[in-house]
């Protein structure tokens, strides 16, 4: 199972490139991977046209969850928000260069995705709060 | 031939008493005996992947999670709901029931309003009506049994002009055997602005059930009496409505995120799932689904349907007997009566002195007991496994109580 | 020599992956595994005497039923509680919670009353008051936890004098395995005119409990920690408490007599246990209790202590490791830690690489990880079948992780 | 098991000696067997003294509880109120003459004892009642 520690994604954990914030954002998403209490932000810059021109991520998590959204923000500059839309579960499996994962490991490889379709789409339902 | 020939998968059944009787089980509407397959698979779990399931990373944790929530899609298609995310595991059809009441019920429910039973429901589907309509004040009304065992639905329409909010009712008698048109009635409830919540104990072990086609809101049963092990029940309920009630248990596994004071409520099925689940018991489930579905469900009907046509054929020869529910056409496999020589209690003594197992006395349905004016009945009930010999020794039996009783 | 060898009970623990790892199972605290005599218990019941209970006449329904009610007495026993009747079956440890919490909780509490829980609980026992709390607008107030893991027992006594209904602790942090003086904190809870709920979830399995002697009233635990089967939990509650409190779930076995719009509620423990129960799960629970006890609890604990005092010393070893709660001192097995180069995540997954199951995340408390500011560790908790060889183990693996990156 | 369905049994089934009502009765107590509906009522005449000086029982059951009834009530008559209380359930199964009988039909069998004493003692608890 240690096969899934390639070394891009010790390298994208380790060094990761699009780690930071952008102050102002056009677009911020959070969210959380309960499981592990993992925090992800997102923040993105869109011009006129609806074209990303700049994207960060920020927070904590474990090495997956970390080189996939160093990944994912990586790839999404230059696209279209309508085409991020479109981004599928595979798109970041294939960036991360894994085939299989465990199915909590995969929502730590997923975390990036769900907070962009997450605020690109609205909160999804099932989010009751109570106090 | 519509016999099923499946003794060898149960072999409690070939167990015999000092006088060498083999055991003649008649009471799967109570529980049903669980063949060879259905307890592999829990062994199996047990010794190769047993650990709790959810958050575990490691191998044999992802495993069993992966096995758990693969029942839970084979419960789906086993009643063709829309999503497996509508059924929720819960221990029994009971506590599925109360899910309702306690969520959905205290919810929505509001002084004065209607909640529409019938007089044969089982105790499972009648107090959990009774708590919440002490609590919230509701009106309780009941669908008439006719004399032959059948519901009186040109009542059921008056009773629908009450705009009651929700009718809940059996899809098969547990004493009579009856089997209520559910799919009209369904729509009729619709149409009347009620939901429908359908009491499936006894129909999902004995035929097959389009949870969809029914358009039912809301389902319940038990593994135990489908084959499975005892200890898991499920709850379906579509998708909306679920994802609208608020939560029931409190704990573990339920949540996203929880503060010290507050908490952000996971997604339906989970929500409704607090604490560590009957895992094991899940397995065990989906290996019982598979087993009646490689037997098929069809084939499972037509086995019940012509023992029960015979065992009604045979036990009317018996003097001073009779049956309560339905003589014919299509009815449940469980079969009740009584003998006028003798108190059920006896009768089902003097048949167990013959390895023979039926069922005395209210069989959770004391009302309808009131209703026919009885205060108790023998019940025989019959699964896959019996075969035409069992009724015979049933009626064996029956000499035997007159002989000593008449 | 107080190393306990159990191994051949356990033959999920023999089991090798791919490199010839045997399975190292560090993963107790969240579920046991289970020994070959509560898996054939189970198995025997299912092959000989397999029925529904509390209401046959016939043998077998007979003695299921004696089965089934002989191990409430055992559980009785083993927690030495006063009577069988103050043992409740429930599915879980967290239903056991949430049925004090809907069952005394919506009766005796109002608003602006206060429960009294501490940081460290178990979401299992902070959801079911936080949903009493929004329903009845108590207050939830919460003992804090110091540095070292243990409760601030001064806090404590200051938080009495807001006078709180109800103070509902766990006896064993599954996080940080402290262990509460919880007899002493009992005490002082019935004296500022509190009941005292203990959460015994991590307790039962490695200590000797005598619940008469701590005088709690409400006490809940799981049969899954403990060697038994998934699907079964129990609720001690003093007689007159159970007695007092209204029914929770409807159905059958609740009740005593049923009309179509009232009821009389069955005596205690039945009172509680609506529908068919977890049958064989008790079974196998009363087969773990006889495990248990033919090593006796006492050898089960310093097994324990044992192994943990060599765990924590053998683990402060190791770089950039932190090990959160008490680091001598009685305490439970459950030993949950950080490494400053890896994500507790990541550092489950390369164990696994290796055959070693830890448990990664907030293991339920999410709140406690919180107050320690950290959003997830890595925990390794022990049980009766673990050796050194495991800790030496979970030290190579932890090595590896660091090797990778450190 | 059968063999509980003894001579003695069959007969006061039977033929009880004891069967119908007290009218009027200077103590009547009645009680169920929720498991099967069965109802019993006990009705006694009792003197100044405290002395049963007449009894009978009422109510439909099996041949078990019946037999135990008719048995119970005969037993009682000259006896003292105070001395009924301490009747056992070895006594009834001694009236009986069964040595061994399952949980559900010692309920059968106990059910008469049950309404002696419940009557004399009162209503035990837990009888809540709901609606
Ligand atoms: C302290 C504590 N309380 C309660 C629970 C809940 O147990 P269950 O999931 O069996 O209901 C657990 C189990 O993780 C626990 O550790
Ligand atoms: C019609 C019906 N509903 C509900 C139930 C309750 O099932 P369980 O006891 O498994 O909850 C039964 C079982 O006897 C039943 O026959």
């Amino acid at each position: 199972m240690d096969d899934i520690y390639r070394e891009i994604i010790l390298e994208h954990y380790k060094n990761p490139s699009y780690k930071g914030e952008l102050n102002p954002a056009d677009m911020s998403f959070e969210d959380e991977n309960p499981l592990c209490g993992d925090h992800l932000r997102i923040d993105l810059r869109v011009d006129e046209a609806g074209t990303v021109t700049d994207a960060r991520f920020s927070g904590h998590g474990c090495a997956i969850s970390q080189a996939s959204a160093d990944l994912v923000v990586e790839s999404i500059i230059g696209k279209n928000v309508e085409e991020l839309k479109k981004m599928t579960k595979e798109d970041v499996l294939d960036l991360l260069g894994i085939e299989e994962l465990g199915p909590v490991r995969l929502k730590c490889a997923l975390l990036s995705l769900k907070v962009l379709k997450g605020g690109l789409y609205g909160v999804p339902e099932g989010h009751s709060e109570f106090e | 031939m519509t016999q099923l020939n499946v003794l060898e998968d149960f072999p409690i059944l070939k167990q015999t008493d000092k006088n060498g009787n083999r055991l003649c089980y008649l009471d799967s509407a109570a529980t049903s005996q669980k063949p060879e397959p259905v307890l592999r698979a829990m062994d199996d779990y047990y010794h190769t992947i047993n650990a709790n399931i959810h958050r575990g990373i490691y191998h044999i944790a992802e495993e069993a999670t992966a096995a758990h929530e693969n029942v839970r899609e084979k419960v789906r298609a086993f009643i063709n709901a829309g999503a497996a995310s509508e059924i929720v595991f819960t221990r029994n059809a009971t506590e599925s029931i109360n899910l309702v009441a306690y969520s959905w019920g205290r919810q929505t429910l509001q002084k004065g309003d209607v909640v529409l039973l019938t007089e044969m429901e089982h105790h499972a589907n009648l107090i959990p009506w009774q708590l919440l309509a002490a609590e919230k004040e509701l009106r309780l009304e009941f669908i008439p049994v006719k004399e032959d065992g059948q519901l009186d639905l040109e009542a059921y329409a008056g009773l629908l002009d009450m705009r009651p909010k929700l009718v809940s009712i059996s899809g098969m008698s547990n004493v009579l055997g009856t089997i209520p048109p559910t799919k009209q009635m369904a729509a009729d409830a619709h149409q009347a602005g009620a939901l429908f919540l359908l009491d499936g104990a006894q129909m999902v072990p004995h035929q097959k059930v389009d949870i969809r086609d029914i358009d039912a809101d809301f389902f319940a049963f038990s593994s135990h009496k489908m084959l499975g092990p005892t200890g898991i029940g499920v709850l379906y309920g579509k998708q909306a409505l679920l994802e609208a009630m608020p939560p029931f248990f409190g704990g573990g596994e339920m949540i996203k995120k929880v503060y010290l004071r507050s908490f952000i409520a996971n997604d339906v099925p989970w929500k409704f799932e607090a604490g560590t689940p009957a895992i094991a018991e899940a397995i065990g489930l989906g290996a019982a689904i598979d087993y009646l579905n490689a037997i098929g469900m069809d084939h499972v009907s037509a086995h019940e349907e012509n023992l029960t046509e015979y065992a009604i054929r045979s036990l009317l020869t018996a003097p001073g007997l009779k049956i309560l529910g339905p003589l014919n056409g299509k009815r449940g496999s469980a079969v009740s009566f009584t003998v006028d020589y003798a108190h059920p209690h006896d009768v089902a003594q003097i048949l167990d002195s013959e390895n023979i197992c039926v069922r005395a006395g209210h069989h959770c349905a004391m009302p309808l007991h009131d209703r026919f004016a009885i205060p108790a009945t023998t019940r025989a009930s019959f699964y896959i496994y019996n075969t035409r010999d069992d009724v015979d020794r049933l009626l064996t039996g029956l000499e035997k109580v007159h002989r000593l009783f008449g």
